[in-house]
């Protein structure tokens, strides 16, 4: 079993993201290895990609993640594996929509931890730094 | 150079101040190497270790030094776990004065 | 186009870095105009993160993943991933760029004739080598750059106490427009000092043991902690270099021997940076003891040059005298007073030096 | 001399918060070490051969006497009264408490000044010409670039846990630049 996060709290239950016109696709698991060259039309139409951090301290997904959005990507993207509460800001700003770890990963990391990081779009050089004016 | 005697304390540096620390007899951890429980034996030294690594809330990076006894008392045979033992040479407020 | 108060843009060189396997940065790009500048860093560090090796983190630093793929594949990567970040970057950056450019405005600067200070220089000949040593030209009429050396023979390089933290803290208040550097040297900079500010703050410095005329000088020593504090290292720095420097303070040849770099190193890691040091000297263990390696015509500056090594390294208590007789014999072998140790050893390339070092094998 | 916006000081004292937060939970056991330590390196502290040791960023190089007062006061708090200038502009404090580490950063943040990304596998401390502003050949003063790479670089989200560490440095003396009207960028 799993816990689903996002910005308000925990889900265990969570129903993925329904089947939508332009993403008629199924859903794709990526490797964090994965090779940006590989991204096609046909994964563009993915319903979810989710894409597996095998450890926290590899932080390849994030720039898959954007490289996913940057080419049009416009499904729904989670973070899967071994995350901690402490990159809920950065995995949200790189473009996944949520998170996903497993039950006993969550026992140490309660909601409380991953709250504190919801109000993500707060305190962003990145985000201020590319608007029109400051 | 192969010891003729197993003589091993076990090391670790205190999670909350950083400073080198060394295990006693009862399993407690003082600063002082000349304090340190000596083991001679292979089987109690890996019990030991594991021990240590078991206190995460107490001790970080635990290991196995070898030392040797003689009329100097209790010292380190290695440069480094010797220097570790008396602070930094530059300090004249000697070994993790505090 | 904003230019950068006067330049146009920037030449980019990645994949440069000293460390265990040292290596001279390669031109990523000739020119990059100034207003692209992030989107450009972004594509770099972005193309590193994918393509950085993982599984051995002494082949993990872009300097190694550059010598893998080479440049030209690291050069097309980059250059698509800048090619789609470009459009992200609206304008925000540039005008926050001239937000902090009014931050850096120069002081208002007295432009005015300074004295010669004559009477003073008489009073204090340690004042003269001081304005030799550590005073650089400023690029405003009548102003010099200080440079306070925290390298008094025997102290720790680059250790300075609280005192002395708000001595240098009062000067820069008074005397350099409230501003301090911090030097790749492991030095203090005063960077706006009025010339007739000069012998007022060197007095403060003496009373403070921080005048010690030694910069560019065989004492003024680049060391990195070693092992008397860091945990990766395999051999101590500090106390080499504390003998080192107390011993030509004792010959009183420094300023004779002249504008010479040393640099220590307490592991392959190379904090010290001793690869570019005109005399490097590399910390390691050998046989259970401490050993120094001496490598010799590093250079620093513009026309970046590794040392090599001369030989086999020497022990705890061989190394100080090893240096003394390299540079005792330098003095010997240079072409007049004024060519530095570099300048000796590029002329008369390594041999020379090797046999000052290894007597035995001459 | 930079002075922070308000952008800057609440985002230097929500990080000082968090790594408070950091620290109790690798105190409570929730943070084991190996997930604790690229945090606290990320904020600069590392557990060395002795002590902890934090190392605090001076963006390039460049102090004012306010600051240099407050690092004069931080070594005497918290330290053995005395401080290591390093080869990267930035100072080392060797021996200060883990539980201190917080109190500290809320000192350095009272003048402008932090820990963030001194240590870590990250883009690190951005290094000028220590001489900026003030060389006689100096073709253009580099320190504002510095601080807009500095600002682009911290906390950015892509770039917390690369392979190593990433360094940049911005030289614009005439010295190292190969022809006058350009800067140079190297990354290593």
């Amino acid at each position: 079993m799993s816990i689903i996060i996002t910005d308000s709290g925990f889900f265990s239950n969570y129903q993925d993201a329904k089947v939508s016109p332009n993403h008629p696709g199924p859903s794709v698991d990526l490797k964090s290895d994965f090779d940006p060259k590989d991204i096609t039309q046909e994964l563009l139409q993915a319903r979810c990609i989710r894409i597996e951090l095998p450890s926290f301290a590899d932080g390849r997904a994030f720039t898959l993640a954007i490289l996913l959005r940057s080419h049009g990507y416009t499904g729904h993207l989670r973070a899967v594996g071994y995350i901690l509460a402490d990159q809920y800001t950065m995995v949200r700003r790189s473009g996944f929509d949520d998170v996903e770890i497993s039950e006993e990963l969550a026992i140490r990391q309660p909601k409380k931890q991953w709250q504190d990081r919801a109000d993500w779009r707060r305190h962003d050089y990145q985000g201020r730094l590319r608007e029109q004016t400051l | 150079m192969k010891l003729n005697q197993f003589l091993k304390v076990i090391t670790a540096n205190n999670l909350r101040s950083g400073l080198v620390t060394y295990m006693t007899d009862n399993y407690e951890w003082v600063s002082n190497l000349g304090d340190a429980a000596v083991i001679t034996d292979a089987d109690l030294a890996k019990a030991g270790l594991a021990f240590a690594e078991s206190q995460s809330d107490v001790v970080v990076g635990a290991y196995l030094s070898d030392v040797k006894q003689d009329e100097l008392g209790l010292t380190a045979i290695h440069f480094r776990d010797k220097f570790r033992s008396q602070g930094p040479a530059n300090v004249t407020n000697g070994k993790q004065g505090i | 186009m904003t230019t950068l108060g006067g330049a146009a843009g920037f030449e980019v060189i990645v994949g440069g870095g000293l460390g265990r396997t040292p290596m001279i940065g390669k031109t990523l790009r000739e020119f990059l105009p100034a207003a692209d500048l992030l989107p450009y860093v972004e594509a770099i560090v972005s193309v590193y993160n994918l393509l950085g090796r993982r599984d051995n983190k002494y082949k993990a630093r872009i300097k190694i993943t550059v010598h893998e793929n080479g440049i030209e594949e690291i050069r097309a990567r980059v250059e698509a991933r800048y090619a789609r970040l470009k459009t992200l970057f609206k304008g925000a950056d540039q005008q926050l760029l001239q937000q902090i450019e009014a931050h850096f405005k120069a002081p208002e600067f007295i432009c005015e004739k300074a004295p010669e200070f004559d009477a003073f220089k008489e009073e204090s000949p340690g004042f003269c080598s001081w304005v030799d040593t550590n005073i650089t030209a400023h690029k405003a009429e009548g102003y010099a750059i200080v440079s306070i050396s925290l390298k008094k023979h025997g102290d720790t390089p680059g250790d300075a106490t609280a005192a002395q933290m708000r001595v240098m803290s009062e000067l820069a208040k008074k005397f350099s427009h409230d501003e301090l550097r911090i030097s790749h040297e492991q030095n203090v900079i005063l960077p706006h000092v009025h010339r007739s500010d000069l012998p007022t703050v060197y007095r403060a410095l003496r009373t403070a043991n921080l005048a010690t005329a030694n910069i560019g000088l065989i004492s003024d020593i680049i060391a990195c902690p070693g092992m008397d504090y860091c945990a990766l290292a395999t051999a101590r720095s500090i106390p080499i270099a504390q003998q080192i420097a107390t011993r030509f303070a004792k010959l009183e040849l420094e300023h004779d021997v002249g504008l010479l770099k040393l640099k220590i190193s307490g592991c392959i890691n190379a904090c010290g940076h001793h690869h570019v040091g005109h005399i490097g000297i590399l910390g390691l263990e050998r046989a259970g003891v401490e050993s120094y390696q001496i490598t010799l015509g590093g250079d620093a500056g513009a026309e970046a040059q590794l040392g090599t090594r001369a030989g086999p390294g020497f022990g705890a208590k061989d190394i100080v005298p090893a240096i003394e007789r390299l540079v005792l014999g330098y003095i010997e072998l240079r072409a007049d007073a004024d060519e530095t140790f570099l300048q000796s050893y590029q002329r008369l390339g390594a041999a020379p030096f090797k046999a000052l070092l290894y007597p035995k094998e001459k | 001399m930079y002075h922070y916006s308000s952008f800057d000081q609440d985002f230097v004292n929500t990080r000082v918060e968090q790594f408070r937060a950091q620290v109790a939970r690798r105190l409570d056991g929730s943070l084991t070490e190996d997930e604790f330590k690229p945090f606290r390196l990320m904020n600069g502290l590392y557990l060395q051969l002795h002590a902890y040791m934090l190392r605090v960023a001076i963006p390039y190089g460049t102090l004012n006497s306010r600051q240099m007062t407050q690092l004069a006061m931080i070594s005497e708090r918290w330290d053995k009264g005395y401080g290591h200038f390093t080869t990267r502009q930035n100072i080392q404090f060797n021996w200060p408490k883990l539980e201190d580490v917080p109190n500290i950063l809320e000192a350095l943040a009272e003048v402008e000044m932090h820990a963030i990304q001194t240590s870590g596998n990250t883009i690190r401390n951005i290094t000028t010409d220590h001489f900026s502003g003030a060389a006689a050949d100096e073709i253009a003063d580099p320190r504002p670039i510095a601080e807009l790479l500095r600002q682009w670089s911290t906390d950015h989200p892509e770039f917390q846990f690369l392979p190593r560490k990433f360094k940049i440095a911005v030289t614009g003396s005439a010295a190292a630049a190969p022809s006058p009207a350009l800067m140079t960028l190297v990354c290593g």
